[in-house]
């Protein structure tokens, strides 16, 4: 089953989908090699999150997803 | 009036659909009797320019686990008796309630504050994202350099 | 629910008996169907030590009128769409709405300071008074300090 | 009919009675000397202050009340 990354808000627009597959193990580097060199400009912003395991990364760049893990990529967010 | 059952000291909630405001301040109104001051918000899609809908989207392992951690940290901060904290998502039309939240405290001052705080969290810090549809499409909102400046505040 | 008619852009009373919060609030937010934000305030009679009673008294030719001045200073002020400014008077038991403030706005930041300025401006500079029934009988209240500061943060 | 006094909030219960009716013209002297020493000490501070004819006094020591005119007296309030 690998590695589930969500694309949320304006990055599913970019990414053309609301999610991709990819396959387990992903690290940082992976993540950046598997989305695209557009998302991965946004993702090296550092306003830009990524979550994995429901639990926000304070580094990103630790990224350690596994089997089943799922990678949320968080854009800055604008609510209420 | 039907009687909403609200869970106390938080409620915190994601909502697929209308609010009932009237509703939702009575049910809280009542859940804190002792409590010398309420103070509520009432955020609505404004018919701005073409504006035609509004959409919310966010992501369900974050955004209410986080909306929770904030209303636990304006009770915790401003001693509230207690807050509601009520979130739409999916497609409003203007007119429509985006986000209610009321703070219960002993004083006017800490229901105010504890209002305020919650509002200016939600506003830049839950993970939720807004995209309006124009005449031309949907577009995706920016956050506001202003609403960065508000979390600010309580710094 | 039962819809209150209530006038816009400022509707200001002096009330002998009850109000229904919820139903003030719903009548409000459908009065005001384009404003942004809508902030609401409701003070309560808390059951503090051994109050048993509070008993409000006001000035008929004073009173109202300084309400509705008041209610139009704040709407110049903040810019707001409209305001509901209600104040019980006669006697009232712990857990009754003593006072209830409204303000609708484009934006929020002036809703937050359009209620908050009608709440300080109550509290130190509308002609009532206030004593409380206690376990010794009847006792004026005098005004507080922390209201006088409240009402120089306007000025 | 003369002027008719009234005796806000505390100051009742220090009158002892909601109002009282004095002959008119009443003046600022006449007022004084018309409530008694204990309220006549109350209207010397400046915060509180006098109504005439529904109207609050700018300079209450230029009270000048005619037949028929309602003068109120406002000791500090305490709404909300």
């Amino acid at each position: 089953m690998g590695v589930r990354i969500l694309f949320l808000g304006p990055l599913r627009d970019i990414a053309g989908e609301p999610e991709r597959e990819v396959p387990a193990p992903l690290d940082w580097a992976g993540l950046l090699a598997a989305v695209g060199p557009d998302i991965a400009d946004q993702l090296r912003e550092p306003r830009v999150h990524v979550a994995c395991g429901s639990r926000v990364l304070g580094d990103k760049t630790r990224l350690d997803a596994r089997e089943g893990d799922e990678v949320a990529l968080l854009p800055p967010v604008s609510g209420g | 009036m039907a009687r909403l059952a609200l869970s106390t000291p938080l409620d915190v909630r994601l909502l697929a659909r209308g609010l009932s405001v009237g509703e939702a301040l009575a049910a809280f109104n009542a859940a804190h009797g002792e409590a010398g001051g309420i103070v509520s918000f009432l955020g609505k899609v404004r018919p701005d320019g073409d504006v035609r809908a509004l959409e919310l989207t966010h992501y369900e392992p974050l955004t209410l686990p986080g909306m929770q951690e904030l209303a636990s940290s304006a009770q915790a901060r401003f001693e509230l008796d207690g807050a509601l904290v009520w979130h739409r998502v999916g497609v409003m039309v203007p007119g429509e309630a985006i986000v209610m939240v009321a703070a219960a405290a002993r004083h006017r001052r800490n229901a105010f504050e504890g209002a305020d705080y919650l509002m200016d969290h939600l506003k830049s810090a839950a993970w939720l994202w807004k995209r309006e549809k124009r005449g031309n499409g949907w577009h995706w909102v920016e956050p506001r350099g202003a609403d960065r400046t508000d979390l600010d505040r309580w710094k």
